[in-house]
C-alpha cells in the first residue's frame, strides 16, 4: 500500500499497540489530536486514553515517568515533540534511561522508544529542526535511528519497539509527507545497525540519513550524468551502532568517500565515520573524505536555513573533489 | 487591593466586568493612559491578525496570535519603566509593542530573518523553548539586585510553561534570592491541544506561589485595569525590595496555538464562543463608550490609524532586504573562529546559485 | 595517475598509506608494480623506495613477485 | 489522624514526643513488629557507621550516612507490600534493607562493585542524580494503574532535592494521573553546605503539594509512629486509587554529608546537639523501655546481635571477589554491540597487568 | 609560586572578582564551603555574599540566571558541582546560554563561564566522572577549555572570563591536587583555542588533554627509552575551537598520530582530531591514526574505573602500532 512516512508511522504504532498490550504512547498533544504532525492520528480512540496519552508540558518527565514505566514491564513509546528539545530532557535521556540497566548489574532494564521530529528546510521555529543525533554518540546508551523513507521508517519503528533497551528514533519533517512508498500493511521489521547500499557504485561511497538520502541520490544522478561517476549511495538508517561492515565495505571498494548531514559538523556522525574508516580501511582510502554539513553553528533562522542544510549541489562538488587526481 | 489568600477556593481579581462596568477600584491611570492602551490592545489584535495574513500568502513564518490575550500582554507591560526587562514567550508580542519593540522589526522577525531588538527596550528575545525565559528572568532580577539597581525584570509564560522544571525552579530561585521579578502565566485554557484541566491538577496556577514562599495573585486576565493595578503593584513591590510575585492571569487563546494548528480537532466553538463574551477589548471598549472617552466614530479612527501603522510597517519590513545569507555567521561570537570563516566562504560560494526560497 | 572513471570491472587497488600514494604519484610510480612487503598487499613507504632506488639501480624493468 | 491545613503555619504531625511519651494514637502495630522496626534503625545506624569505618581503611567508597534519619527511612518502607515499588536517593540505605535487599549487597555495593538487587526486592538501585528518581517513582505508580495492579510507588529524596526541577514536575504528573505514588522527601536540615532556609524560601516543603493539587502532610520524620502512620494511609490512598501524597518528614542529619565532608566548615555543633535530643533511635527506645517491652540487657543483646550480622555481611561481601575488569560490558544492553566486543577484548588484554586500585 | 590546580584557580577567581565588579560567582556549595573542592576557598569572606553566593539545587536555574544576569551586563562564572551534571542542565546551555547572541542578533551577549569538574581515577560515585565535553561539539555557542596543569589551568580561566561569549571551563578532578607548579600570583591570560606542545618530537604526534597528559607524556618517556621513538606530545587545552593549525603542523611533520581521552570514543574529540586530519593533511599519513580512549559504555563503577580509563601502557602500545611499517 502507498504510504507517506507519517502513515508508515501510524501504522507500526497501531501494530504495535495491537500485538503488545505492554506497549503505551506518551507525550503532548499525541491524544485527541493525533499529534502535531497526525503520526499517532486515531490511535487514543482505537486504544483508549488508558494506553495512549497526553502528558503535561514536561519533557524530562516525560522520560522520567516512561523510565519508570519500562522498568514496570510496560513498553513506553514517548514522543519529544521535537527533537531540539531533548536538550530538555537529556538527562532522564543520557544519565538515566540510558544507564538503568548499566547501574542495577542488569536487574532493571528499560526498554524505551523516544521518538521525535527533526530537520530543516521547513520553515520551522528555532529549535524545532536541530539535529542533535550526535550528543548520543558521546552519550552511551541509546541507539539512534533515523529512516529515509516510509518503507524503513515502519519497519525499523518495529525493531526499536522489540529491542529491550532504549532507542531514539528520530523522524524527518520533511520527509514526514515528501513522498508515498510502497509499504506492507502487516508488521515487519528491519534490523537496527544495518546500513542500506540504497544505489551501487563504484567511484564514490556516500554516506548520508534522513533527508540527506534524496539529497545524495540527486547528487550522484547529476554525476553520473555529468561525468560518468558511479556513485555508491549507502543510507546509514542507524546512526548508533553504526554499520561499520557496511561502511568499510564500501570505502574499500570505491576508495573515495562523502558524508552528509544536516547536524553541525564538529564531533559528528560525519567525524564517526571518517574515524571507522581511518581504523579500518585507511589503506584503501584514495582522497580525503569529504563532510557535507551543517555549519559550526546553531540551526539558523527559516530565512536562512536553504544556505544551511546541505544541498545536492554542495554534495556533487564533495564527488567532485573526491574524484580528482 | 485586597491580595486574595490562597485557599482553595480562589477570586480571580477583577475590577471591570464583563460589561465594562466597574466593580473595583480603578487604577491609577489618566484617560489618555487609558486610550493609549485600548489602542495598543486593538493593535496587537490587528498586527496578529495582519501576521496570520501574511503567513498565509507565505510571507511569514508560523505564528502564535494573541487574540483574546490582549488585556493580559498589555496590562502586564503597561506599568514597567523603561529600564525595566521583559522575558516573554512567543505569545506577548503586545507586550513588546508596548516596550517599544518596532512593528516592522516584529514583522522583519516573521519574515523569519534574525531582527535585533532595539537594546534598550529591555525585552529578550521571544522565547520558543517553553519555560526557559522564567528563569532568565529571575536571573536578570538577580543582576539588578547585585548592582542595586531600581530595576524590575518580568518573566512571562503560558499555563502549559507551569509543567515545566524551570518555571518551579525560577519560582524557587526568586522565593530564595527575594528577586525583584514579577512572574506572570498566562493561563489561556489551552497548552496547544491540552486543556488547562490536563496540565496540573492544581486549583490554580497562582496556588503554586506559597511552595515557593511567593506572594501570589490570581486575576482576570481579560480585564485589563485588574491586570494592570496588580501588575503595577507587583511591580513596585519588587522595586521597592519586598520581593518576587507570581501572577496568575485567567485568559482565553480565541484562536488557533499557532497558523500550523486546526483546534476544531480538540475544542467545542461553544467554549470559544462563551469566551469571546469576555473579550478584553470589547470589555474596555464598553466602559470608554460608556465613559464617553470613546465614540463610534473614534474607535473607528484609531482603527484605520492602526490599519495604516501596520500597513506602514508591513511596507517596510517587507522592503527591507533579506540579509545575506551568510548573515548568521556575524551572530555566533564576538569574533568568528577561523573554521567558521572558512565555513562562511563555503556558504557564500554556493549563495549566489541558491534563494532561500521566496520570501 | 589517470582519473578514475566509470569503472566496470570490480577494482583491485593497491592498498597504502596515504603518504605512500602522495610520494608514489610524486615520483610517477604505479604503485601496482611495487613489491609489497606487507600483508593483502600493502606496500609500504620502505616498499615504495626500495623500488625508486633499485628501479634507478637496475635499467631493466623486473617484473613484481 | 487529622490532615493539617497547609497554611502559613504547619504542624507537624507527631505520635511519640521527644521523651518516648505518646501523644497521639498509635497506628497499628504489633509490640513485635515495634521491636523489629526498632531492630532495623539500630541496624541502620550501625551499618552506616561501619561502611564510614571501611570507607577509613580505604575498602569503602564515599558514603552518606544516614545517621539521625532512621525514623523517616524505615517508616516510610515499614507499610509496603513486597509488590510495591521504592526509588530512593543515595540516604535511605535503612528502606532498601526493609524492603530485603541484603546488607552484603550494599556493602559490595559500596566497595565500588555493581551489585544488582534482587528484582523482587522491586527498589531501584539508589539515584545518585539528585531528584531524578521522582520522576521514575511516579512512572513506577503510573505503569501500575496502567496495568491495574494493586501495586504503590514511593519515590524519597531530600530538601535539596525539592529545588530541582525534575522534583516538581514529578509533584505535577503525580497530580494529572492521580498516580498511586508516594512522594516523600526527607528534609533533614542541609543539602550539603547549603541549609534549609536558603533552599526555598517556602514555609514548608510540605507546602509545595497543593501547588500542584497533591494532598500533602508535614510530619516528624524522628518519630517512627507518626512517619508510619502516614505513611500507611498515604499507602493506602494510593492503593485504593485516592491518589497521590507528599510527604515531608522533618529530620536531621546527624552527621557529615558523606565521607567526603567535613560539616565543621558550615554548621554549629550546638545545632547538632539539639538535635541529638530529637534522636529517633532514643526516643523509641525510651517509649519501648518505659513499656518494658525492651531492657537494656534486650537492647545489648540486640547491638550485639546486629554487630554479628553487619560482621557477618562484612565478611562475605569483602571475600566475594571483585568482578571481572570487564563485567561492565554485559550490563551496556540485552546484546553486546560488535564494536564493543572488541573494546571488550581491548580492556582484558591490559587488565592482566593492571589492577583496579586495592579493595 | 608553586601552586596545585586548586590554588591556581582560587588564585584566578580572587584575581577576576577583585579586577571587575561585574563578576560574580554562583553554584552549590561554593559560598561558606568554599566549593567542594575549596576551589572557591575564602572567596565569599573576602569578597562578600552579594558576589559569591549559594544556589538551591538546580543546575538548570544556576545556568537559565546567569544568562539573565549575563545580559544584564555581570560577568558570572556559574559551578557546576560535577560535570555529569551538566546533562541537567543542558538546555539551558546548549538552546539558551549559547544562543542569546544568536538568537537576538547582538543585541544581546552572554559572557558566561560555567565550571565543574570531571574525571576518573578518584573513586567518585556515578556521573561524577563523567567525561561530556564531546556534547558540546555537536551544540555549537560554548568554547570549550581543559587545562592538564596550574598555570595553564589560571591563565585559561582569565582569558575564559574574558571572553565576551560563553565558556565550559572543565577541571580534571585527579589533577587538581596531583601535582604543584610555578604559577604567577599576578594576572595573567593564556589564549583560547591554543594547543601547546609540551614535548615536541619527530616521530608520533599524541594528542591529549586533561589527566591525560601527563599519561601521554609517560608513555612518550617509555616509547623514547624503549626504542628511541621520538613522541611529540601536544596539550590540545582548548578542546573548541580546536588548534587545527597545531594539529596539522604536527602531522604533517610526523606523519603518524595518537588521540587520547577519557571520553567515549565515538563522536569525541578523537574522532573530530581525525576528521581535521582527514581534511588538512591526509597525505601525510603514514599509518592509521589511533584513538586511546574510554569505551563507549558510561563510565563504569569506581572498582573498575582504573580498566576504562586510558593508561600510559595503552597509549604505548598505540604508539607502537603507529610506528610499524
Ligand atoms: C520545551 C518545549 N516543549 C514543547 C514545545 C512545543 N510547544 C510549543 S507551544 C506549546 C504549548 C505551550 O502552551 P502554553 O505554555 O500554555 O502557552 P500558549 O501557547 O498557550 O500561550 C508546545 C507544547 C516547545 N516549544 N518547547
Ligand atoms: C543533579 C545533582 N546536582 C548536584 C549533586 C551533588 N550533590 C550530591 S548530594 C547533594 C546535596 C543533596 O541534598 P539533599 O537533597 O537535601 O539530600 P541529603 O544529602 O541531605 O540527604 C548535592 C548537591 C548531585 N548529586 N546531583
Ligand atoms: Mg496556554
Ligand atoms: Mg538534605
Ligand atoms: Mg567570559
Amino acid at each position: 500500500m502507498q504510504m507517506t512516512m507519517i502513515e508508515a508511522l501510524n501504522s507500526a504504532l497501531s501494530l504495535e499497540l495491537e500485538r503488545d498490550k505492554r506497549v503505551v504512547l506518551l507525550g503532548q498533544d499525541i491524544g485527541v489530536n493525533g499529534g502535531v504532525f497526525r503520526v499517532t492520528e486515531h490511535l487514543q480512540k482505537k486504544f483508549g486514553e488508558r494506553r495512549v496519552f497526553d502528558t503535561p508540558l514536561a519533557e524530562s518527565s516525560i522520560i522520567g515517568s516512561s523510565v519508570g514505566m519500562a522498568v514496570y514491564g510496560l513498553r513506553p513509546i514517548a514522543e519529544i515533540q521535537f527533537a531540539g528539545f531533548l536538550f530538555v530532557c537529556m538527562n532522564q535521556l543520557a544519565s538515566q534511561a540510558a544507564r538503568i540497566r548499566f547501574r542495577s548489574g542488569g536487574a532493571y532494564t528499560c526498554p524505551l522508544v523516544v521518538r521525535s521530529p527533526y530537520g530543516g528546510g521547513v520553515r520551522t521555529p528555532e529549535l524545532h529542526s536541530d539535529s542533535v543525533e550526535g550528543l548520543f554518540l558521546q552519550a552511551p546508551g541509546f541507539k539512534v535511528v533515523i529512516p529515509s523513507n516510509p518503507y524503513d521508517a515502519k519497519g525499523l519503528l518495529a525493531s526499536a519497539v522489540a529491542d529491550p533497551d532504549p532507542v531514539l528514533f528520530l523522524e524527518n519533517i520533511k520527509l514526514y509527507r515528501s513522498f508515498r512508498q510502497d509499504t506492507p500493511e502487516e508488521h515487519y521489521t528491519i534490523p537496527l545497525g544495518q546500513a542500506k547500499a540504497v544505489q551501487e557504485g563504484e567511484d564514490v561511497s556516500v554516506f548520508a540519513y534522513g533527508a540527506m538520502v534524496p539529497v545524495a541520490l540527486d547528487a550522484a544522478k547529476k554525476a553520473q550524468q555529468e561525468s560518468g561517476t558511479s556513485i555508491e549511495v549507502i543510507d546509514l538508517r542507524t546512526i548508533w551502532p553504526l554499520d561499520e561492515t557496511a561502511i568499510v565495505a564500501s570505502v574499500e571498494k570505491t576508495g573515495r568517500a562523502v558524508v552528509v548531514h544536516e547536524a553541525p559538523r564538529a564531533g559528528g556522525v560525519g567525524a564517526e565515520v571518517i574515524a571507522i574508516i581511518n581504523e579500518h580501511c585507511l589503506y584503501s582510502l584514495l582522497k580525503p573524505i569529504e563532510r557535507v554539513t551543517g555549519y559550526d553553528t546553531p540551526f539558523p533562522v527559516p530565512g536562512l536555513e536553504d544556505y544551511y542544510v546541505p544541498t545536492s549541489a554542495k554534495v556533487l562538488d564533495a564527488i567532485k573533489r573526491v574524484m580528482e587526481p | 487591593m485586597t491580595i486574595q489568600q490562597i485557599g482553595s477556593e480562589l477570586t480571580a481579581y477583577q475590577i471591570l466586568d464583563v460589561e465594562g462596568n466597574l466593580v473595583g477600584a480603578m487604577p491609577n491611570l489618566s484617560n489618555e493612559r487609558i486610550l493609549e492602551l485600548y489602542r495598543i490592545m486593538q493593535l496587537g489584535r490587528m498586527f496578529s491578525n495582519k501576521i496570520i495574513a501574511l503567513q498565509r500568502q507565505g510571507r511569514a513564518t508560523t505564528f502564535g496570535s494573541l487574540a483574546g490575550q490582549e488585556a493580559t500582554t498589555v496590562g502586564l507591560a503597561a506599568p514597567l519603566q523603561p529600564q525595566d526587562w521583559l522575558a516573554t514567550s512567543y505569545r506577548e508580542i503586545a507586550s513588546l509593542i508596548v516596550k517599544g519593540v518596532p512593528l516592522s522589526t516584529l514583522i522583519y522577525s516573521f519574515r523569519g530573518f534574525t531582527a535585533p531588538y532595539p537594546r534598550e527596550t529591555h525585552c529578550l528575545p521571544i522565547q520558543i523553548v517553553i519555560g526557559t525565559q522564567m528563569p532568565h528572568a529571575v536571573g536578570l532580577a538577580m543582576a539588578a539586585k547585585i548592582a542595586g539597581d531600581p530595576v524590575v525584570a518580568v518573566g512571562v509564560c503560558g499555563d502549559g510553561a507551569t509543567s515545566e522544571g524551570d518555571f518551579n525552579e525560577a519560582l524557587n530561585f526568586a522565593g530564595v534570592f527575594q528577586a525583584p521579578v514579577v512572574l506572570v502565566v498566562q493561563n489561556n485554557g489551552w497548552a496547544i491541544s491540552v486543556p488547562r484541566s490536563r496540565q496540573s491538577a492544581a486549583a490554580s496556577f497562582a496556588s503554586r506561589g506559597p511552595g515557593f514562599g511567593v506572594h501570589s495573585v490570581l486575576v482576570d486576565g481579560n480585564d485589563l485595569f485588574a491586570v494592570y493595578d496588580v501588575m503595577q503593584q507587583a511591580v513596585e513591590r519588587a522595586r521597592s525590595d519586598q520581593g518576587p510575585t507570581l501572577i496568575e492571569t485567567l485568559t482565553y487563546r480565541l484562536g488557533a496555538h499557532t497558523t500550523a494548528d486546526d483546534p476544531t480537532r480538540y475544542r467545542d466553538e461553544a467554549e470559544v464562543e462563551a469566551w469571546r463574551l469576555k473579550d478584553p477589548i470589547l470589555r474596555l471598549q464598553r466602559f470608554l463608550m460608556k465613559r464617553n472617552l470613546l465614540t463610534e466614530a473614534d474607535n473607528q479612527k484609531i482603527i484605520d490609524e492602526i490599519e495604516e501603522e501596520i500597513n506602514r510597517a508591513t511596507d517596510e519590513a517587507l522592503s527591507l532586504p533579506a540579509p545575506a545569507p551568510d548573515a548568521f555567521f556575524d551572530y555566533t561570537a564576538a569574533d568568528l573562529l577561523p573554521r567558521l570563516q572558512e565555513q562562511r566562504q563555503d556558504l557564500l560560494r554556493y549563495a549566489t546559485h541558491q534563494q532561500n526560497g521566496r520570501r | 595517475s589517470a582519473q578514475l572513471s566509470n569503472g566496470t570491472a570490480k577494482r583491485q587497488r593497491v592498498l597504502a598509506a596515504p603518504a605512500v600514494r602522495k610520494r608514489a604519484f610524486e615520483l610517477e610510480v604505479d604503485l601496482a608494480q611495487v613489491p609489497t612487503s606487507q600483508p593483502h598487499g600493502r606496500v609500504t613507504m620502505d616498499d615504495l623506495e626500495t623500488f625508486v632506488r633499485e628501479r634507478k639501480d637496475a635499467p631493466a624493468p623486473t617484473t613484481a613477485e
